[in-house]
């Protein structure tokens, strides 16, 4: 299993995500310029602040040639999880329904909160229990997850909400409080909480490790 | 103090909020520097601040909305443009 | 050179040098200055840059000792913690730009001190606060600031991936006009590779990369730091800086991939006074000159002087000194990083920095007139004869019982959590943070290769205001405490030294004090000087600041998984009152909030008693033997118990004794006093080692504590109510 | 693609991004909230965008760049307005 992070200018969470894909494969940094998957079985775009979030979150990111063939990846079917940040750039380059703005409290916002898993079928939450909770770290500026909502019942129908924050766990103000989604075909997924950042008692949880397993399970190759 | 009472008829506003010239504007640059990479050439000057529109009764407290409020005079220019009677009245 | 006119003396006492000075100057050029000479002799003799009044103080402080890899006088200091690592480290204010720009003045001051981090090769891990402001229930003002220079600091730590990782904020009526907004940053990096910002090897080129140069802060940083804030007319303010964290985290991945690659000879970030005071220093470091070709110097704005481009204090710049045949390279990557790199100049062996702009010479001084000649001054420090500070408004009626003092005191702007700052802040980027915010009393980061260091930043204005010398010490003292709890023992100490105008007899004199605590302290705790700032005149119309010598100390821990916390942890574990605390009121936060004047003096105390008992704990946290440990600071040792009764979400109930005094024993404050919980059996071990009484036990869901007569008995949601009270500061 | 050769004529363009109705504006809504405090009466329906200002040579490019790029249809409405030739000339 070869997970490739991306990495922009201005991303921080890269190297993070790298450590947490690492523990259940192996996994390489990509460069933005660049244009080459390096053989990866699933795409990681990190959290953090590409092109300073300038404009809108994720606006010039989106455009970087790398993101031009992680798009055809995921339009192949690639597994493409979008963190944070990452999460951003996959709605802005429509991988994903929706879109993300502003908290509603209008202050970036870090806080350890709990992800219901509403749909525990995805490749990437596969390693979870319907309902089960996990404990993840949550920081933002810029999470208030917005979809018209006839095309919200369209997702709920279908499964693609994988992620709502635990009932008044919300900081954000997002639509039915959800946290995450992913694409009709359910391989690309993107959320706003860190589960790269919750892989390690020391410093956290460990809770987040089951995306990254799930992910792994998913493709087939999983070390752990 | 902007006491004075509404005309009973809303004025919609719209203020523009520019960083001030010779203030780095970080987002104009970053902006302007994607650009070519996108495929669009020949674009310079790029400079991003904020759009406010508002319906006011009394227009004549919107200058001193602007310094007070919605401008930050250290680093911000702005200008006020009366864009007319809004369609609905103030109660 | 140009025969335009020369600069008057005038001009030269408005740029802020006195007469004395000037004529100092014209004896070095032997001529009078011209535009340009005087634009950077001004600058590079102003407080800020030559520490006219604080460098015979500084160099009383120990600045040696085995973990010391590099001390003051460079970007940062660096301690060695192991494995080939080094962590450096440094605290500096941004305090006028602040109190100007509350936003841009703190996200500046963040993106400043991480640039003087990176700048001697280590990865920036960590950032730390250290904030003052008026009282912010009554001054919207405050409110204000606060507001601002919280989320400045946040936008600009958290975009670059840096993790805020801990951080202080008190609020006193002295700081309501001259706020204070300093920030702290560790990095790291192997110790073999840090580098120094001496250029060398006349011929090499000078490369300026990152942000283009316009003409914001021209005189910025030097002018407001060194005079007072009221002094300064409309038009005198500079221009204020925008901070890019963006452009900088491009130019700190370019700066590091430059030295790891072996590709530059020094490096420099350019801060206060510009490209003046970079290559000035750069050539004083390596004993050399430097020619700089104004021309070739990316602008922001058209038609700027060459006066205007050399003292310009355009953010997020670096310079570094390259061989010839390594230019491409350096380019190229600078290219790749998007922060375009420029050749501006180059070494030479004239020991002159020489200005030009293009053919033609613009300025000429040599290097030692420049950097080192600027005279220093010896302060006449006398102490003041009566109370400089009033006496706060009282907000605690003189017939408060205990509950509702500990109540107040929990909800008290300098005591209550200070979650809805911390909450804007990223602390976990980088997977290092082992202890977050409210979780110890130190923030713990994991090294790679194991172990982990431990880092405090700490201040007591109102300490220090009711006696320079103890009421630093003590400060010293916490900050080691504070290392203590999380079991981590100091490697090295920075500063940042908050006073008003050094001029005047009696902020002298707190100078003069404050520097000999600070130096006494350090050297009872083995926790030497790694570096530091100065930030003279701060004063408003109303008088001047509490004197406010911040903290910061970094320690390193064996063991980050037995790493302390400071939260109740058992049902049944024994509560101990650890250490020589010999509490008092006066100065304490139940005196402002009683509205008592501040003391004449505090009470000496017996430095090397702390240090032992700080050690104990230190030891018996490493050894796993608490659950918590937590010092005793702002609000006493009930305060202390509050605090761990919340942060663990389980209650306790203590019992003082007959203690003489109930409300002292309460609420007193003093350095050397913890309260640790832990298996009744480990309590007694740790007994034998340290003056240590026995006062409860954790369990239940309320707070009791009993003292002479003075009783209180609380559910630990109504404590959690009253220690949320920020909160509506931020609504 | 933006491919067309500029006239060497450079334009001053403005682009105003506004919040798309129905879609809650934190940021105005705050304004809206402050007002009063601040002494100014009867002011509703505070909405806050971006504006964007720049120079171009070649204008037919901007609708496309506001598609791309300076707006997200998803959520935000946009306008452009054509200000004029702008005082320097295209190299
Ligand atoms: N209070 C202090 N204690 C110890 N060292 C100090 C203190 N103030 C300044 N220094 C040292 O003096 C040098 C110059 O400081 P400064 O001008 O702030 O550097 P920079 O321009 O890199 O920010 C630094 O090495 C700094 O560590
Ligand atoms: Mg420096």
């Amino acid at each position: 299993m070869k997970f490739g992070v991306l990495q922009f200018p201005g991303s921080c969470d890269e190297a993070d995500a790298q450590l947490a894909a690492g523990r259940v494969g192996e996994a390489v940094l990509l460069w933005h310029r660049d244009r080459d998957l390096a053989g990866c079985d699933a795409i990681i775009v990190p959290g953090g602040f590409s092109y300073g979030d300038y404009l809108r979150a994720g606006a010039i990111a989106r455009f970087s040639p790398m993101m031009e063939e992680v798009i055809a990846f995921a339009r192949d079917g690639g597994l493409v999880l979008g963190i944070c940040n990452g999460f951003q750039v996959l709605c802005e380059a429509g991988l994903l329904p929706g879109a993300l703005l502003q908290n509603t409290n209008r202050r970036f916002t870090s806080r350890q909160v709990h992800l219901e898993v509403v749909s525990p079928d995805t490749p990437f939450t596969r390693a979870c229990a319907p309902g089960e909770l996990l404990s993840v770290p949550a920081k933002h500026g810029s999470g208030r997850y917005y979809a018209p909502d006839d095309q919200l019942d369209a997702m709920e129908a279908a499964g693609q909400i994988v992620v709502r924050y635990a009932p008044g766990e919300c900081f954000n103000g997002s639509a039915r409080d959800i946290a995450g989604v992913c694409n009709e075909a359910g391989n690309v997924f993107g959320l706003m909480p860190h589960p790269e950042h919750a892989v390690d008692a020391l410093t956290g949880s460990t809770d987040g490790l089951r995306i990254f397993e799930s992910m792994a399970l998913a493709a087939g190759g999983a070390h752990v | 103090m902007a006491g004075t009472l509404g005309s009973g008829v809303l004025m919609r506003v719209r203020v523009l909020v520019r960083p001030k010239a010779g203030i780095l504007d970080p987002q104009g640059v970053a902006v302007e520097q994607a650009l070519p990479a996108l495929g669009f050439s020949g674009v310079t000057d790029v400079r991003i601040g904020r759009l406010i529109e508002l319906e006011v009764d009394d227009a004549s407290q919107v200058e001193e909305m602007c310094r007070k409020l919605l401008a930050n005079p250290l680093v911000e220019d702005y200008e006020v443009q009366l864009l007319g009677e809004a369609s609905g009245t103030a109660a | 050179m140009s025969d335009a006119a020369l600069p008057t003396v005038e001009e030269a006492v408005a740029l802020g040098l006195t007469r004395d000075e000037y004529a100092l100057v014209c004896t070095k050029l032997d001529r009078p200055p011209n535009q340009v000479e005087l634009a950077m002799f001004s600058l590079l003799w102003s407080e800020h840059c030559a520490y006219k009044h604080s460098k015979k103080l500084l160099m009383t402080l120990p600045t040696e000792g085995p973990f010391v890899v590099m001390g003051p006088g460079e970007n940062a200091g660096a301690v060695d913690v192991g494995n080939g690592l080094a962590c450096a480290f440094k605290v500096e204010s941004h305090n006028h730009p602040s109190a100007v720009e509350p936003f841009q003045g703190a996200a500046t001051g963040v993106g400043g001190i991480l640039r003087d981090i990176f700048a001697i090769g280590a990865r920036p891990i960590a950032v730390l606060d250290s904030l003052r402001f008026g009282n912010p229930l009554t001054s919207e003002r405050s409110r204000f600031l606060l507001d601002g220079a919280v989320s400045g600091i946040g936008h600009y730590g958290n975009s670059m991936g840096v993790p805020t990782v801990g951080g202080e904020v008190y609020f006193e009526e002295p700081y309501e006009q001259n706020c204070l907004v300093n920030a702290m940053a560790l990095g790291l990096g192997e110790t073999e590779k840090l580098v120094r910002s001496a250029a060398a090897g006349v011929g090499n080129v000078l490369v300026l990369y990152g942000a283009s140069t316009g003409r914001d802060g021209i005189g910025g940083a030097s002018v407001l730091a060194s005079a007072e804030l009221g002094e300064l007319s409309e038009d005198k303010r500079p221009t204020v800086q925008v901070g890019d964290p963006f452009e900088e985290s491009k130019l700190l991945e370019c700066s590091l991939e430059l030295l790891e690659r072996g590709l530059i000879v020094a490096l420099q970030d350019l801060g206060a006074a510009g490209l003046t005071s970079s290559a000035s220093e750069m050539a004083s470091k390596g004993e050399v000159g430097i020619d700089i070709d104004v021309a070739t110097v990316p602008l922001r704005e058209a038609d700027m002087e060459p006066f205007e481009i050399m003292v310009s204090e355009s953010q997020e710049r670096m310079l570094c000194v390259v061989e010839p045949g390594k230019l491409a390279e350096v380019i190229a990557l600078t290219d790749k990083w998007e922060v375009h790199g420029t050749a501006i100049g180059s070494v030479t062996d004239t020991g002159h920095m020489r200005i030009f702009r293009g053919e033609e010479l613009v300025g000429d001084m040599s290097v030692a007139a420049l950097v080192d000649d600027c005279p220093l001054y010896d302060l006449s420090p006398a102490a003041p004869t009566q109370q400089l500070y009033p006496a706060p408004a009282a907000v605690l009626g003189e017939d408060a019982d205990a509950q509702e003092a500990l109540l107040t005191l929990l909800a008290s702007p300098n005591i209550a959590s200070r979650r809805p700052l911390f909450e804007q802040y990223d602390s976990i980027v980088q997977s290092r943070t082992v202890r977050r915010p409210e979780e110890a009393d130190a923030a713990v980061l994991q090294l790679p290769g194991g172990g982990g260091l431990g880092v405090s930043i700490d201040g007591n204005g109102r300490k220090v205001a009711a006696d320079p010398y103890w009421g630093t010490i003590a400060v010293v003292l916490e900050c080691a405490s504070n290392l203590a709890c999380v079991g981590a023992e100091p490697l090295g100490t920075t500063n940042n030294l908050n006073f008003g105008n050094p001029e005047k007899p009696h902020i002298a004199w707190q100078l003069t004090e404050a520097v000999r605590g600070l130096g006494a302290a350090c050297r009872a705790l083995d926790a030497p000087i790694v570096g530091g700032n100065v930030s003279l005149y701060n004063e408003g119309a109303s008088g001047p600041i509490y004197p406010t010598p911040v903290i910061g100390m970094v320690g390193r821990l064996p063991d980050v998984e037995r790493a302390g916390r400071l939260g109740f942890a058992q049902e049944g574990d024994a509560i101990a009152l650890v250490g020589p605390f010999r509490p008092a009121l006066p100065a304490s936060e139940l005196a402002r909030l009683r509205g008592e004047a501040l003391p004449d003096g505090l009470p000496e105390l017996d430095i090397l008693a702390v240090r032992s008992a700080q050690e104990a704990v230190r030891d018996a946290v490493r050894e796993g033997l608490l659950s918590s440990a937590h010092d005793i600071a702002e609000g006493g040792l009930l305060v202390a118990v509050a605090e761990s009764a919340l942060a663990g979400s389980i209650g306790a109930t203590v019992e003082l004794g007959d203690a003489d005094d109930a409300w002292t024993a309460l609420f007193g404050e003093a350095p050397g006093g913890f309260v640790v919980s832990g298996h009744p059996a480990a309590i007694a071990q740790l007994a034998e080692r340290v003056e240590l009484d026995i006062i409860g036990a954790v369990g239940g869901e309320r707070l009791h504590a009993q003292a002479a007569g003075a009783a209180v008995d609380v559910a630990l949601a109504d404590l959690r109510e009253a220690h949320g009270a920020l909160a509506q500061l931020f609504a």
